[in-house]
């Protein structure tokens, strides 16, 4: 059986206590995205704002879980200032490390990506333990699928 | 430690006959405090499945030969054992035996509702209904048109019925839970029933919650319909009941179609089965329906009464804990003490999230449910995306609480 | 006593596995024959229950705690059994689980026929359907008027396809048996997909019969939907099994209102789940799917290939005996040797009544079933109100079929 | 467990290979009516005459297993010069005698008869042992319910 220790890594329960870009960017210039997990009810409002295809500020509020803060606030600190093409690339692996127990679970047409290599991720590999809690992984998960949408405005905007 | 004042079960013998309760998660004995999702078995139901597997498995009412007789005998006994549970007046032919409960709302809305109701009629559930007594009349209401109304709940956590007669006016259908699964209150269904019925409406009530804590009977509620579903009332997953008066049934057009529930079928149509099994197609829940009869003379080898009290007990034991140890607990239901109040206790500690606590609570082996308990109208009612759920059952005791107690205080320690 | 050229399979052995086997009825063992109406459970499947709700059962799907997630992992796992048995491409999407493959036909008349089959649509099915694929299209036809066509069935037993191509001109969906129940014959279904497919049809088949005796392929059979049976496979009561291409089951409105199937309620509407929990809900046969998944493992030890090598030659074996002892004795199906054809027997013993016949083989504790195997447009085709019907599996042999013509000896000389 | 012996009376086989009143009658006067047991597909046609409340002739044809031919065959010699209200009584009586094993089935409202005298039975009697064999009864009772239906019609020709 995992263990809590797990799930609730130092650094996850600080990114929970303390998070990272909470707050509200005017819109425009930002993009508002709005996510929801229906099963636990938990919701996340991103704010992310993008020139010259880099992603120049973030915030986040709404309300979960200490994971589904944790992640949106880790997810924040990551991206900020990076390129979309860089956030693209880590939505991908990040998705990939969250799906190890779905694939188990017999999900099909996961991407065949190569072992990950935790330390790209920084802090974000505290994750990783969510993977052993499965009904916990839309909650780690909900923050980035907001991300993609964000991203697709963005593109469309 | 405190301990209850009357000991209305013996719960160290109860416990023994719940194989999961002696099992030991981590160094731990699991606390089960999940009953409202569903409930455990007691040896005595997988005893009376694996023996009817072991000695007289065959397919039901059409076998001529002494094992399929015997089949259709004891699959029938659980029909009638549903149906003495509730007092159902005439259970041979007014017991239908589901796949669930929620399968038995959907029969009746595919059924009942689609021929009776036209666009603009009116239905009326309450606010604190489970999906299963709401989403079937949403979507006949998407085919239909028909309006629906809710019965609101107040901040006491009771239905408001001060505008009952007004809100019921010219309904042709009343479905109300008997039961919350989230606020652990009992419904006060006489007052309903009886204006539901001076407004010509039928009343169905979703036993789902009572049946397996309180003794029932629908005759005396004067229900027309009323269903309950096996797994929360220690019975196997797989079945559930519905009861309806047979003059209801005998009107209603057949749902599923298929074996057992026809009389005669041509190239270009059929005729319906008797009574019940006219709602019944295909291979019926055979195993089931044997598993929930021993389910069901468990729970009345007890007695509905003795249950009933205990939880009582325990749910007040169990209020008073909480508040006195947490202050800052939000509890989503009535007081202890308070009448008609079941064991189901939802509730929020602070602002830590439910999933947190459910967790956390895992890791001392304490089951508890975290979430919006498929009752989402209710909880935007309450203004919470999720609750933590608590509930209780004939095998918990005070040990049971305390553990839920140190392990909550485990949770504040974590996340404050 | 004669005795078959090939033992392909270890029977003693294998009837070893199933308790019911071994029971002794009034001085004999019971010699089982039926299996075609339900099939008998080996221990197996009985103790992957019992394990599942001695240690670890609990509600599916939403629950944080590890049991919970345990229960989950165990319900999604028969799933994925049930679509591995089939080789469907997609099995935890494109699996949904029933409570017997008649709701499941139910489900895709109710869903997908309702949003596409207007009246004077066509649908093609076969005289030889069991009820559980007609009734559903019966009501279909009757609240929409579609036309249903029907393959007819030939003096040889087999569907005559002679006018395939006129029969299935502009229909929008075809569903036909893949094995009948009453005549032993297998579906050749390659030409039937081919034309339904080149008139734009959907084809479905009904593989109750088929998947318990013979590997299946439901990608290279280039199906579009498919149905079985669990109680059919040594699986337990209550669940039955749906696939169908994603794609089909995404355009399908739901089928059951309630909890599971849903995204989000509100007192107005609802938005539904992912596949394949939107056509699943409330409390799904979680006990039922993991004794289903253990069915087919024990399935898969044996092999089907090594079953369907058993079954044929006990196949010929029997309607050898049958037809050399008794030369009255009228067949319903392919004779011995013939391709296609699966161990149900169904035949008339002069004119001395099926049930006559069914009672005194009971005398002598062999199982077999006496009807119309509810297959009543089929029956009216073969001009007989009922058969005796024998039916072969896996723990059957020579000693059963021998046991089965002593008890038929004794039938005429106590009614002629 | 019942035996056969309980159900195959040798009274019950000499019915069905030899069945009484088989045959037909002209309609008018005799009344013809159809039984149907869809379950296992038996059937039953029954000529009535009835004349000044009495059963003057009585045939039967149609097709079934043991037990419904040899009720009908019985049940034709019963009630074959009999009154409308001796046959009626008859009818009840059987129909009680064939319902024992569906009341304890829970079949409710079941008449409430005293203990049957099998003496006023006659040769019917021997068909006690079908309700050991559930599924046979509605076998036993065919006859009998088309004859109800049947009396019914002559009531109101
Ligand atoms: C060919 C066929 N289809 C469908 C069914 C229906 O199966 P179930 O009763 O389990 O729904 C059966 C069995 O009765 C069958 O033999
Ligand atoms: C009040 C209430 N009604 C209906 C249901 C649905 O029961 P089932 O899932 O067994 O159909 C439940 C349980 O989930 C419930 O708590």
């Amino acid at each position: 059986m995992a263990g809590l220790e797990d799930l609730y890594r130092e650094i996850i329960l600080d990114h929970y206590r303390s998070p990272r870009n909470r707050g509200e960017l005017t819109t425009p210039p930002a993009i508002r995205v709005e996510g929801f997990n229906p099963l636990c009810g938990d919701e996340i409002v991103l704010y992310l704002e993008v020139a010259d295809d880099i992603v120049t500020d973030v915030k986040i509020s709404g309300q979960g879980c200490s994971i589904s803060q944790s992640s949106a606030s880790m997810m924040s600190a990551a991206i900020k200032g990076k390129s979309v093409v860089e956030v693209r690339a880590l939505i991908r692996s990040f998705k990939a490390m969250m799906s190890i127990h779905e694939a188990t679970l017999g999900e099909e047409g996961v991407e065949e990506i190569g072992p990950i290599d935790p330390d790209s991720f920084g802090e974000l590999a505290a994750l990783q333990g969510v993977v052993k809690f499965p009904v916990r992984i839309k909650c780690a998960t909900l923050s980035w699928n907001t991300l993609v949408q964000a991203l697709e405005e963005a593109a469309t905007a | 430690m405190a301990s209850l004042e009357v000991q209305t079960l013996a719960v160290e013998a109860i416990k023994a006959d719940f194989p999961l309760l002696s099992r030991v998660q981590a160094g731990r004995k699991i606390v089960f405090l999940d009953s409202a999702a569903s409930a455990q078995r007691p040896q005595a139901v997988l005893d009376a499945m694996d023996d009817y597997y072991s000695t007289t498995h065959a397919n039901v009412h059409r076998g001529v030969y002494a094992i399929a007789e015997e089949a259709t005998r004891r699959y029938e006994e659980g029909r009638l054992a549903a149906g003495r549970l509730i007092n159902a007046p005439n259970p041979s032919r007014e017991i239908i035996l589901t796949k669930n409960v929620t399968e038995a709302y959907n029969l009746v809305t595919y059924t009942w509702g689609r021929k009776n109701l036209q666009r603009g009629d009116v239905v009326v559930l309450t606010e604190s209904e489970h999906h299963a007594n709401i989403v079937p009349w949403l979507m006949l209401k998407a085919e239909r048109e028909i309006e629906i109304r809710y019965l609101r709940v107040n901040d006491d956590f009771r239905l408001d019925l001060s505008n009952l007669d007004e809100v019921v006016r010219d309904a042709k259908f009343v479905s109300v839970t008997a039961a919350s699964n989230v606020l652990g209150t009992i419904t006060d269904l006489a007052p309903i029933v009886a204006a539901a019925h001076r407004a010509g409406a039928l009343v169905m009530a979703d036993g789902a919650q009572l049946v397996p804590h309180r003794p029932v009977d629908v005759q005396a509620l004067d229900l027309d319909l009323f269903g309950y579903t096996g797994h929360k009332l220690m019975g196997p997953t797989g079945i559930g009941v519905l009861w309806a008066r047979a003059e209801i049934l005998e009107a209603m057009p057949p749902f599923l179609g298929g074996g057992e529930m026809i009389n005669d079928v041509r190239l270009d149509s059929f005729t319906t089965n008797e009574l019940p099994w006219k709602f019944e197609a295909g291979t019926p829940p055979i195993a089931e329906s044997i598993g929930l009869g021993a389910a069901i003379k468990y729970l009345e080898a007890i007695g509905l009464d003795r249950i009933a009290a205990h939880e009582a007990a325990l749910t007040d034991y169990t209020l008073n804990r909480l508040t006195e140890t947490f202050p800052e607990i939000e509890i989503f239901g009535p007081p202890a003490g308070a009448d008609r109040r079941g064991g189901v206790i939802s509730f929020k500690l602070g602002d830590i999230h439910p999933h947190d606590v459910a967790q956390v609570l895992d890791e001392h082996a304490v089951c508890v449910r975290a979430g919006h308990h498929c009752a989402k109208p209710l909880m935007r009612r309450l203004g919470v995306n999720a609750t933590t759920r608590a509930s209780l059952y004939l095998y918990n005791d005070e040990h049971d609480v305390e553990t839920l107690i140190e392990a909550l205080v485990d949770v504040k320690r974590m996340f404050q």
